[in-house]
């Protein structure tokens, strides 16, 4: 009777964590960034909650949808994000997630292409240069940074011998040992951490690809593609993306908190919280980055990508040729 | 030794040869004429030979039909269309008279193994000669641009092809023989007819200008 | 008496009858509406006869009066071609309910008779192609098949461009059947049997046959490098015709290699990779031609060959892994592919039948003259978004389920394979299928803005008008086949996993295991939307206003980007596959800042055409002529023929 | 015996009526009667021989009928009594659409040229001796050449002499051949020689080899020019599109046969010898080779019966094959398909080309929209001559290719393969372009059963012969 209620208690505590976590994550990613990007602006930059004075101020704005749309525009935006909300319940972005179904490693590249579909159908649906530009902009990333991602989680497939990121992200704890994997398992989680890190910038159409910031909208990808939303559809759109953000930044800070895991042994505890504090770091170096860099020119991308692809080949290949572990 | 059949024989071959080295046709009917003679002959030396005496049937048929009907018949056709001179095609006709000398010669190379029957002495001066009229027959046809000259060609070839009958064998079947001679003529007179409507529709009879069929 | 026999023979009177009907009353005017009708009950018939014996497994052989020639005709019907009728009857079935609709539409260019004479032999000889039994069977159904197809792509033959493709296609269609005879006739030199069944191709010798066979078979369902037909062939024929060329004719070649080279027990490694090669090579090179089409057909046709590629490459890492002796992942690629064939046919029928309604209510395939169909055929364009999902593999429909699969077994082969070499390959193969994923996602959502959203691009487009309920009908049938056999993949991978072990030579050994929730995460994803939906988007308040325009005044269709120029970042990255190029023209006095004309020219160079094809054609072509010169007309010439004749003769004489 | 002096008589009779009477419309009526009596005279006269009770049927001491014999005795006729059951049709069209005005004179003289040329071909296959059976091609030769120069425009002329001359030069060295095996048989093999086929065969083994040999090679020369073999075949289109349609229909569907048929009687004694080697390897390689330089001749050509031709001599390169394979029925099922098709095509581009007034293959256009009939059955008479299945050519094709794949003759094989796939290829562009589109001009439109009648009656009778046991029965008892 004890352990039952423990049970459900661990697992009420975990469902309530997480999904404190979902609402509140996101906006605090976005914070970070504008904060550290205004800080080394030396600026204040914006309190801690300000997406969310944004969202509720967008949500109690009434819409305008273009003459020429279809359903298909609203109905995007709905359904880009119960995508992500269930790619944030499958994926193990956090190392305090309840239970979940599954979390094979194809099958969230492909939920994320659903949304990524469903996000460019919305661009297309008004009709304007602008949404059509960042749409064809959008899946030429889509394209570069796909394999990329793919083959960092393969790689890291491969190196613990399942598909299921369940499995991956509870690998040194289980199996592997801790510290007995070694400094050669840490070095692939680090190279494929880092290839999600950067896999990511692209897929969210961060800074050396795109300038979120910018008003030029010749060169935007994301903020080309959302143009035409406003109130609530647009608070819809701007809360997918930022979760979205939340969920890349999560599994690279996964792969960090485990690179540290295998040479050192950590609890439970430490890294769960390990895993927030990682997300938070890592909005806080993009942040840096997008202070310090420079937007690249769009016909540099493909160059940009490289690196990303052969950091997860790297590591495809060294877990590949490692044979894994079989179980 | 040769015989008197194989004398007769390559008699008309030499001849056959000679014919070659001219374009005119009535020389080359005479020729023709003297030549078929000479076959005649030799059916007639064989018959004596065999002791056959339907060959001697034959000799008179080749005799009167081929050795003067034919070439008769080709005269007057020429002289009907006007025609007594070849043009030439290929090869010039001296040119053309030498090479079936020395077709005449290979010939004799190429038929010296063949096998003869017993009864038949010194066969392989017949076979030579009757691939030689063969040889000399396609030349002829090769180099003559009108129509006569090719169905004399024609006519030397079947020469040849007797003659290779006549002294490679002990008789062809009666029937088959007749049915052979039968055909020839035959034919040449359907030639000979099909020349006059050549003239008719071309205004001519040379061949080499029949071209317009082709790829 | 069996069931199963009688279900045979009254199929082949059926469709004969049908075919006997129309022979005779071709001069009359057709009803297309009757003979769709007729299709329909065929197809329904067959459905229901191929769930009728459950797993039994029936031979069948024609006695004296109906034979060919001195062979009989054989067939058999297990499991495996049970499956691929129970395809074929489907697609037949929605492609007689689109038929009258879309027919009407067609009134005047394509003469009913000459089509539905040809239509029924082609379903004849499709139901015959997959229960055929020997190599005579098989090869004398899949000419008529090539043959009828031909016909029928020449159904508009009116349009010059039309007997081009048909040519083209009869041409490519020959040669494959050359080859197969070919590889036919070597099997049956080496065993003296003409029977499938007692072809054995693991012995050494049968690795030439084996190629051949596999080399025509490759031709015909249109894999890189031989797909060149294909792009021609789909986009002349009438869409139902192209739905069932697309949807299960380019699955036969598919069905052939299980039924001959693969259950004739294929352990070659060199054929094997050569059809992991090819796979691999042509998913990525149909999907990326793909991209850079302008007529909605022709995408699709490339979209094909994608998919025939991905089927390919299933079945290699089946037979190298069944050669590696890792039955588990041999079962779970074997299952992959013969899943998404089933899927394939369903979605590419479900597409053509769609882009044949947007062809005959909007008038044109042009993807420049379409657009903002969306409000005008919004049936049409729901049908044609959920095959569009799920020939991208987008879960939770059905095209993903297949896909999870074959990733499943890449990612166990590089796993678990011995060789480096073959892990490399495994990896690259893994890399590659990303890349055409993420391809296919930028070419049908390109096909899905340009056709049905934005503004209409064209007059024709703004008038169009929502196809005809039986259109719809045949669309959404399918549409829901896709939908439902992407959620209950699970059951649906078990039956096919029980197909194919009780196939007359199992290709599978034991049963998988279809490890995702697909049902529930279909669930969850509907309810969150319809949550959020609820909670936010409903009570919202909405103006409608026109689209931003910068405040330069009113947006035209023209200013709305284009299929070329949604494509051209993509492209421009593969330029050097796809011979890319752009030419823009600007003219005007001042043309930098008022241009008066400005005319943007896409050219894409196919290289295997121009380089390979083509010159090979101009060699047959300059033997030909140079042939012909022999006939030169001149008798002397003839003469010296006959003399070198005889020459060689002779030589050869002493020779021997 | 009456039999046999009846399908002798039966001809002779039919020339002597067209060559006396007067009024054309009862020599037409009398030769469609005569020709079909002679179909029924033949099928009596082979029953037995079919049915299995007689291998061999003498007549006299040098006329004899064996069973290949006698199918193919049976097929000339009937294909003849096709061509001119059409032939009344074909000349009622010439002067009603394609306006030519076809003096009667000249048609009775196409009626005499083509009852003495079935003669001639009758004999053929009666002859059982050599000498005889040279003697009756020859006579082919001479009597088609009438047919041949039934239009007496130029270009019939200077077809019908390169005819005469290339054929009869070809000829000659058959009877040089015919000689060579006489002579080989009088070096003890038979007393005084022969040229009796059965005699032959009967001392096949004591035949002087060399001389044998050299026969052999002398005859298929010969009877290939005849027959049309790549390269000696030029003679042959220029002759098959000059002939009016019915007489090409009889050149391409019997003459071609008859000329084979001489090739296998000489084959067939010297398979039975030590030295077969020679009568494999040439004619089958041969054969594939003529095959596929058909197929490109088939690939530029302008003219629709030409094309027609060079298919026949593909055809005859297949047939070619089955006789160095040393198996008579093949080449009887495969020449059988093809003179029904090829007939049915001939006559087809006959009505075709006094529809569009043209042979010129780029001047028609749009035949389906002519005449849909017309169209579908040129078709599928074309898929049937190229070999598609489920036509009787097909079958035997395939049993062609079977039986020389598993006689290792890979090369050829491959060579037919390729062959085959061109020839198919060219065909369907050629009838493909036939038969879409538009015409370019406008056509006036009359179609009457009587112009189809034969050809649709041989368009079922190939997909008869694919889709039943019929060849079955004809290729099971050797």
């Amino acid at each position: 009777m004890n352990d039952i209620n423990t049970d459900v208690l661990r697992s009420c505590s975990h469902w309530i964590l997480f999904v404190s976590s979902i609402a509140i994550l996101p906006p605090v990613c976005l914070t970070l960034i504008r904060k550290t990007k205004a800080r080394l602006q030396s600026r204040i930059g914006p309190p801690l909650l300000q997406p969310f004075y944004d969202l509720i101020k967008l949500c109690r704005k009434s819409e305008t949808v273009s003459s020429t749309m279809s359903g298909m525009f609203r109905l995007a935006s709905v359904a880009g994000l119960a995508t992500i909300i269930l790619l944030a319940w499958l994926t193990p972005w956090l190392s305090y997630k309840p239970w979940s179904p599954s979390a094979d490693l194809f099958l969230i590249i492909y939920l994320f292409a659903l949304a990524r579909v469903f996000s460019l159908l919305g661009a297309l649906d008004s009709g304007s240069a602008f949404g059509a530009f960042g749409a064809s902009r959008e899946v030429t990333l889509g394209l570069l940074v796909e394999p990329a991602l793919m083959l960092g989680l393969v790689a890291l497939g491969l190196f613990c011998g399942s598909s299921d990121l369940r499995m991956i992200f509870s690998y040194p704890q289980t199996i592997g040992g801790g510290a007995a994997a070694g400094a050669g398992a840490a070095g692939i989680w680090l190279l494929v951490g880092i290839a999600i890190l950067l896999a990511s910038l692209i897929e969210l159409s961060r800074m050396p690809v795109d300038d979120p910031t910018t008003h030029l909208e010749l060169t935007m990808v994301h903020e080309a593609m959302v143009l035409e939303a406003s109130g609530r559809n647009l608070a819809l759109i701007e809360f997918a993306h930022a979760l979205r953000m939340s969920i890349f930044f999560g599994l690279s800070a996964q792969c960090f908190v485990h690179a540290l895991a295998s040479v050192c042994r950590i609890n439970t505890l430490t890294q769960g919280i390990l895993s927030v504090v990682g997300i938070f770091g890592i909005a806080i170096f993009v942040g840096v980055l997008e202070s310090l860099a420079v937007k690249l020119q769009w016909r540099k991308v493909p160059e940009f990508v490289a690196y990303v692809v052969s950091m997860s080949l790297l590591a495809a290949f060294v877990a590949a040729g490692n044979g894994g572990i079989k179980l | 030794m040769i015989s008197g059949i194989n004398l007769c024989v390559l008699c008309a071959a030499v001849l056959a040869c000679l014919m070659v080295g001219s374009l005119h046709l009535r020389l080359n009917l005479f020729l023709y004429g003297v030549e078929t003679l000479f076959i005649a002959g030799a059916t007639v030396l064989t018959a004596n030979a065999h002791g056959d005496a339907s060959l001697i049937c034959i000799a008179i048929l080749i005799g009167t039909l081929k050795a003067l009907g034919v070439p008769f018949f080709l005269l007057r056709t020429s002289e009907k269309l006007n025609v007594h001179r070849d043009v030439g095609a290929m090869i010039t006709p001296p040119l053309a008279m030498h090479l079936s000398i020395v077709l005449f010669a290979l010939s004799f190379v190429l038929t010296r193994n063949i096998p003869t029957p017993q009864l038949v002495v010194n066969g392989w001066y017949g076979a030579a000669a009757g691939i030689s009229l063969l040889f000399t027959g396609l030349v002829v046809m090769l180099t003559r641009r009108l129509a006569i000259g090719q169905i004399l060609g024609f006519l030397v070839i079947e020469n040849g092809i007797y003659v290779f009958a006549l002294t490679q064998t002990l008789g062809m079947p009666m029937l088959v023989e007749m049915g052979i001679l039968l055909d020839m003529l035959v034919g040449v007179m359907v030639c000979g007819v099909l020349v006059f409507k050549i003239q008719k529709s071309f205004e001519h009879i040379d061949v080499a200008l029949l071209t317009n069929l082709k790829e | 008496m069996n069931s199963q026999v009688v279900f045979l023979e009254s199929l082949f009177l059926l469709v004969s009858a049908a075919v006997a009907a129309f022979a005779l009353s071709h001069k009359s005017q057709v009803s297309d509406k009757a003979m769709s009708y007729l299709l329909c009950a065929i197809a329904s018939f067959a459905i229901a006869a191929s769930f009728l014996g459950g797993s039994q497994i029936v031979g069948y052989e024609t006695s004296a009066p109906l034979m060919l020639g001195v062979f009989p005709l054989t067939f058999l019907l297990d499991g495996l071609s049970r499956f691929f009728l129970l395809l074929l009857s489907a697609i037949l079935f929605a492609i007689g309910l689109f038929s009258p609709g879309y027919l009407s539409h067609l009134k005047g260019k394509i003469s009913g008779g000459q089509y539905w004479i040809a239509f029924f032999l082609l379903a004849l000889s499709m139901f015959g192609v997959v229960l055929s039994a020997d190599a005579i069977t098989f090869i004398v159904m899949w000419e008529v098949m090539s043959l009828s197809s031909a016909v029928l792509v020449a159904s508009d033959h009116t349009h010059q461009s039309v007997q081009k493709s048909a040519l083209i296609y009869l041409g490519a269609s020959r040669t494959a059947s050359g080859l197969l005879c070919g590889g036919f006739l070597w099997m049956h030199s080496l065993t003296g049997s003409w029977n499938f069944a007692s072809w054995n191709f693991a012995q050494h010798q049968a690795i030439f046959p084996a190629l051949l066979i596999l080399l025509g078979f490759c031709i015909k369902s249109g894999v890189w490098p031989f797909h060149i037909w294909l792009p021609y062939a789909y986009p002349s024929a009438p869409a139902t015709v192209t739905a069932v060329m697309s949807g299960f004719m380019s699955k036969i070649p598919i069905y052939g290699l299980i039924r001959i080279l693969i259950q004739g027990g294929l352990s070659s490694p060199e054929i094997i990779n050569l059809m992991f090669v090819l796979g691999a090579i042509s998913s990525f090179w149909g999907v990326l031609f793909a991209l850079v089409q302008n007529d909605l057909k022709r995408l699709l046709a490339y979209s094909s060959i994608e998919n025939i590629g991905l089927i390919l490459l299933s079945l290699a890492i089946s037979l190298k892994a069944r050669a590696a002796s890792l039955p588990l992942i041999a079962d779970v690629a074997m299952v992959a592919a013969i899943f998404h064939c089933l899927n394939h046919g369903a979605i590419k029928s479900l597409l053509f039948l769609a882009a044949g309604s947007v062809d005959a209510m909007a008038h044109s395939r042009d993807l420049h003259r379409l657009g903002g169909l969306a409000k005008r055929m919004p049936w049409t364009m729901a049908c044609f978004f959920i095959g569009a999902f799920s020939i991208c593999s987008i879960p939770p429909l059905n095209g993903f389920a297949s896909k999870w699969l074959l990733y499943q077994s890449l990612f166990k082969s590089t796993l678990l394979f011995g060789s480096y070499l073959d892990r490399g390959l495994f990896l690259t193969a893994i890399c590659l299928l990303s890349a055409v994923g993420a391809l296919a996602i930028a070419v049908f959502v390109k096909a899905m803005g340009v056709v049905f959203l934005g503004m209409s691009r064209s007059h024709t487009a703004e008038h169009a008008v929502e196809a005809s309920p039986g259109m719809l009908c045949a669309q959404v049938l399918l549409a829901a086949c896709c939908a439902g056999m992407g959620v209950f993949a699970p059951s649906l991978v078990s039956q096919i996993t029980k197909i194919a072990s009780s196939s007359t030579r199992p290709i599978t050994t034991a049963p998988i295991d279809f490890a995702l929730p697909i049902p529930l995460l279909a669930a969850t994803l509907f309810a969150t939307a319809l949550v959020i939906y609820l909670l936010f988007l409903q009570s919202s308040k909405v103006r409608t206003f026109k689209t931003w325009d910068c405040g330069f005044g009113p947006l035209t269709a023209k200013t709305q980007a284009s299929s070329d120029s949604f494509a051209q970042p993509l492209a421009r990255i593969f330029r050097p596959f796809l011979k890319y190029e752009t030419k823009a023209t600007i003219s005007g006095r001042d043309r930098r800042h008022f241009p008066e004309q400005i005319n943007v020219e896409v050219k894409i160079v196919s290289i295997l055409e121009s380089r390979v094809y083509l010159p090979c054609l101009a060699v047959i072509s300059y033997l030909a002529r140079g042939l012909a010169k022999l006939q030169a007309g001149s008798i002397h010439l003839y003469l010296v023929y006959v003399c070198s004749t005889l020459i060689i003769l002779l030589a050869l004489g002493t020779v021997l | 015996m009456e039999l046999f002096f009846t399908l002798c008589a039966l001809p002779v009779a039919g020339a002597v009526w067209a060559a006396k009477c007067q009024h054309i419309e009862s020599v037409r009526r009398s030769v469609t009667l005569l020709i079909w009596l002679q179909v029924i005279a033949t099928a009596f006269l082979i029953g037995p021989l079919l049915h299995g009770d007689a291998s061999l049927l003498r007549f006299t001491a040098d006329f004899a009928v064996d069973r290949s014999a006698a199918c193919f005795l049976l097929l000339t006729n009937f294909v003849a009594a096709c061509s001119l059951t059409h032939a009344p049709t074909f000349f009622r069209n010439e002067s009603e659409i394609a306006g030519k005005i076809i003096p009667p004179l000249h048609e009775r003289f196409f009626y005499v040229s083509s009852l003495l040329f079935v003669l001639a071909m009758n004999f053929v296959f009666m002859a059982d001796n050599l000498g005889l059976l040279w003697v009756s091609i020859e006579a082919t030769t001479i009597f088609s050449a009438g047919l041949v120069y039934f239009s007496r425009d130029k270009h019939a002329l200077e077809a019908t002499w390169k005819y005469l001359m290339v054929c009869s030069v070809g000829i000659a060295f058959a009877l040089l051949g015919t000689i060579l095996i006489f002579a080989s048989s009088q070096h003890g093999a038979v007393d005084g020689g022969s040229l009796n086929v059965r005699t032959l065969i009967g001392c096949a083994g004591r035949l002087e080899p060399k001389l044998l040999e050299l026969g052999y090679i002398f005859c298929l020369l010969g009877y290939g020019t005849k027959a049309g073999i790549f390269p000696l075949h030029t003679w042959l289109p220029d002759a098959h599109s000059e002939a009016p349609a019915p007489a090409s229909a009889m050149l391409s569907g019997a003459l071609l046969n008859c000329a084979l048929f001489a090739i296998w009687r000489v084959t067939e004694l010297v398979k039975l010898t030590e030295h077969h080697a020679i009568c494999e390897a040439i004619p089958i390689f041969w054969g594939a080779l003529t095959a596929l330089a058909a197929g490109l001749f088939l690939v530029h050509q302008y003219g629709i019966k030409r094309l027609w031709a060079y298919s026949s001599i593909e055809n005859v390169g297949i047939m070619l094959v089955a006789i160095g394979l040393g198996s008579p029925m093949l080449f009887f099922l495969q020449a059988l398909n093809h003179s029904i098709a090829k007939v049915a095509l001939f006559l087809l581009s006959g009505n075709i080309i006094q529809y569009f007034g043209t042979k010129d293959l780029s001047q028609i256009r749009g035949l389906l929209k002519v005449s849909p009939t017309c169209g579908i059955l040129l078709a599928v008479c074309a898929a049937s001559v190229t070999g598609m299945p489920p036509f009787g050519a097909f079958i035997a094709e395939w049993l062609i290719l079977a039986k020389s794949a598993d006689a290792m003759q890979g090369i050829s094989v491959a060579i037919l393969l390729i062959a085959l796939a061109i020839s198919f290829v060219a065909v369907s562009i050629h009838v493909s372009r036939i038969l879409w589109g538009s015409p370019k001009h406008e056509l006036n439109q009359t179609s009457t059963i009587s112009r189809y009648l034969v050809p649709s009656l041989l368009g079922i009778c190939t997909i008869v012969l694919g889709l039943t046991a019929i060849p079955l029965i004809l290729v099971k008892p050797q």
